[in-house]
């Protein structure tokens, strides 16, 4: 099993399930890559935590305005028609529902849409950000992964075993084989990379894959 | 990205039987003449919508605005901190004959709960009311040695609300005390319908001064020269004392 | 007991309690009056309950605008350092302990601070506004009435008949007759006019009278 | 009224030891940088304030800012959503030696709390943590069917925060997404300190575009060329360079 996508492929095959005027947030780090690949003439306004709505792309080097962050706390610049606002205003959108999409990285998913993206185990210093709140807000909250960790053990579990960050929030999960919807606290396989066969798929996921109707295709360009 | 709706008839298309709409202003300033006058037309010609919850701070003064809505019999329920005013008749009327059903709720915790709809918050713990009929019901709780009353969230189907700027992403600015409670109705409502006195291009609004950012709103109908309830108000008491004299 | 206090004397009574750079609050109809009897020299920062801070006079007949009004519905003016802001702000402003006085009227209240002044009861239309909110807010809360009812009843009582709009809340009387501080549950009398002894003042007032330390003569200028 | 005040000691004179204090921005943006000096300067000087309690969203980077009270040990504990940061070395070391308290709370649950202390709501439910460790210990409930987590308000003795421009009754805007939490902070505590680039004059601010009223504000520093947290770190990180090649 030496294919699969690369993480920019991942963040591109979620990018292209943002529809047209939708509001994003774009977890801190490799979720932010998904920005890069909105299809040409859609229309996406970005949300960042820290009281912005519809910033672009960061500003050249040297040309940085340090109050002009996002919540990974880079440089971002403003579109025509951006906002700012304070903290309680920028989580009561998330809070409230207003987002369509979020976008953040997992460490486990479950079947029954939890989610484990915080921490680690109790070593490291605890640093849980927005992540808790976004994953209660957002119409769609989609988690882009890799299939399995790095010593290849499945992320997608029947269970989660580290720390949740959200109890059956999430509603997708784009990972380096296959795009998963989560229904009735079951894995519903939508696209599976075609190199790869139901049985090895299944075989490096750690509940079972549903099958509901047709499973495309995933299919990514070289990005 | 386009929020802008040329026709007034369009934008509230979407209002239907038994919704609960809640509706911008404070007394008169504020509220959304326009937008109210078309859905009072449509309910004239078609029926429909009827059986509408109304939450706005008061409960209509003469006969326009939700006064005029509550004399075409389109509303079942007013969700209010003040239905009293110089002239309130249509409510006071359909109210005392038990046409219209009160939900009456202190003003600090009607603009709460209409925020706490928007902000994804259930339910909050307040000092207003505590010990007074309108808390009959409703849990309580001590904290700190203070007592403190449970209130819900209010959320509506539609919010109608004016406002002064608006552009095609749904950025908005208000008019002086016309802002009150509009910013928290456009967050606690399924879909946000704005009057606004002139639509400009994105980023013609500094984006420190944008008061509801587009995120919060749906459609935008440009209404240039629109009527202010009070002065509506206070030229119907003119004609009337001319009238009378 | 025909000498009184005008309502125009009570008005002006409690305006000489609001200190230099006090955050303020009148109630609509009567205590509107207090506004007009602010000592020369301080300066007061009126809040109206429908999202002004720093409001002035009415502007001059024909010159209102009347999306610039208070809570009364009444046109005001904006001194300079004026703001504006929404009704949840304007209440966060009043429940978050921000205003240092808040004045209205009563139809009673009770020695133990409870008051009254929102229903005569289940035949009108209720109609209960911002009150219920201010008299949990503002760090003194006033009320301003005649010492008696049209009918001649006592308005300072034992225990309120009518419906509460506030337990345990009010902090000074200022009536036609007296000022009165509600500490600890009792009717502590602070001013009295000199022209009624303390046994009529009794008499007319519903709840005992305690007075601690001096009781000042309550003098008002002809206003 | 004047609440402008010559003096950064003066402002920052009323800080005492215990106090919890909330000191405003994100990250770089919007930290109060002289403000902290100020009191690191002072703590420096005569052993006060310290054993403070601070709220912040993070937990101070590289040496300055809030890292430069944690390396000064004025805190004894802090109440934020994200410690971790590219170089929180000061906390984390006291963090892992035992000798600084850390109370995590979700972002938004952090904002919402101060907010309702600012707000005079003494407790709220959140979905936000439900079902997680963080939500240990707290009462939950559920509303429509949905489980909750109740939140209490946050409160401080201070806060300290920058603003962009300020007048004299302590109206204050800000710049850009430095804004954040410091509108919350300046409702939640006691008093407010804030240190403004620019001091206008009363109406200079029109009132439409007043972020933040006065009557939240108690005192204002005008700094004019104030320094920007992220800026420092950059040039730290440049000399620490230069100096390892």
């Amino acid at each position: 099993m030496t294919v699969k996508l690369t993480n920019a492929q991942i963040a591109w095959r979620a990018a292209q399930d943002i529809q047209d005027g939708a509001y994003v947030n774009l977890g801190i780090g490799f979720p932010e890559m998904v920005a890069k690949f909105k299809p040409k003439g859609r229309e996406v306004i970005y949300h960042t935590e820290n009281g912005v709505l519809d910033f672009g792309e960061a500003p050249p080097a040297g040309e940085e305005d340090w109050d002009l962050i996002n919540a990974g706390k880079k440089a971002v610049t403003l579109n025509p028609g951006a906002s700012f606002f304070n903290h309680a205003d920028s989580f009561a959108m998330v809070r409230g529902g207003h987002l369509d999409v979020a976008i953040l990285g997992a460490y486990e998913v479950a079947e029954n849409g939890d989610l484990a993206n915080w921490s680690t185990g109790p070593k490291s210093v605890p640093a849980v950000g927005g992540a808790m709140d976004l994953v209660h807000g957002a119409k769609r909250v989609c988690v882009i992964t890799d299939h399995v960790t790095k010593d290849g053990k499945p992320k997608l579990v029947e269970r989660c075993a580290l720390p949740l960050t959200g109890v059956g929030c999430v509603t997708t999960v784009y990972t380096s084989l296959a795009v998963v919807e989560i229904i009735d606290k079951r894995f519903v396989l939508r696209e599976k990379l075609p190199s790869i066969s139901m049985e090895d798929l299944q075989a490096v996921t750690g509940a079972k894959l549903v099958v509901e109707g047709a499973c495309k295709d995933l299919i990514v360009p070289e990005v | 990205m386009n929020k802008i709706t040329p026709s007034i008839e369009d934008a509230i298309a979407g209002i239907t039987d038994g919704m609960t709409v809640m509706i911008g202003g404070f007394g008169g300033s504020g509220a959304p003449i326009e937008l109210i006058d078309a859905l009072v037309a449509r309910y004239k010609a078609t029926g429909s919508p009827g059986r509408l919850t109304v939450i706005n701070n008061n409960a209509g003064n003469g006969a326009v605005g939700i006064a005029a809505m509550i004399y075409a019999d389109m509303v079942a329920k007013m969700v209010c901190s003040f239905p009293r005013s110089t002239d309130s008749r249509a409510f006071t009327e359909r109210y005392q004959a038990g046409e219209i059903e009160l939900e009456l709720v202190p003003q600090g915790t009607l603009a709460e709960r209409i925020r706490a709809g928007g902000a994804g918050i259930p339910a909050f713990y307040t000092p207003t009311s505590f010990g007074t009929d309108i808390a009959k019901g409703k849990p309580v709780a001590e904290f700190d040695g203070r007592s403190y009353v449970q209130e819900r969230w209010l959320k509506a189907d539609v919010a109608i609300i004016k406002a002064e700027l608006a552009d095609r992403k749904g950025n908005l600015t208000y008019n002086k005390a016309a802002r009150n409670f509009a910013p928290l109705m456009a967050m606690a409502a399924e879909k946000t319908i704005v009057q606004a006195r002139q639509v400009v291009e994105p980023g013609a609004i500094d984006p420190e001064h944008v008061v509801t950012p587009g995120i919060f709103v749906d459609m935008v109908v440009e209404i240039a020269d629109a009527k202010q309830e009070e002065a509506l108000l206070r030229e119907a008491a003119l004609v009337k004392e001319g009238a009378g004299a």
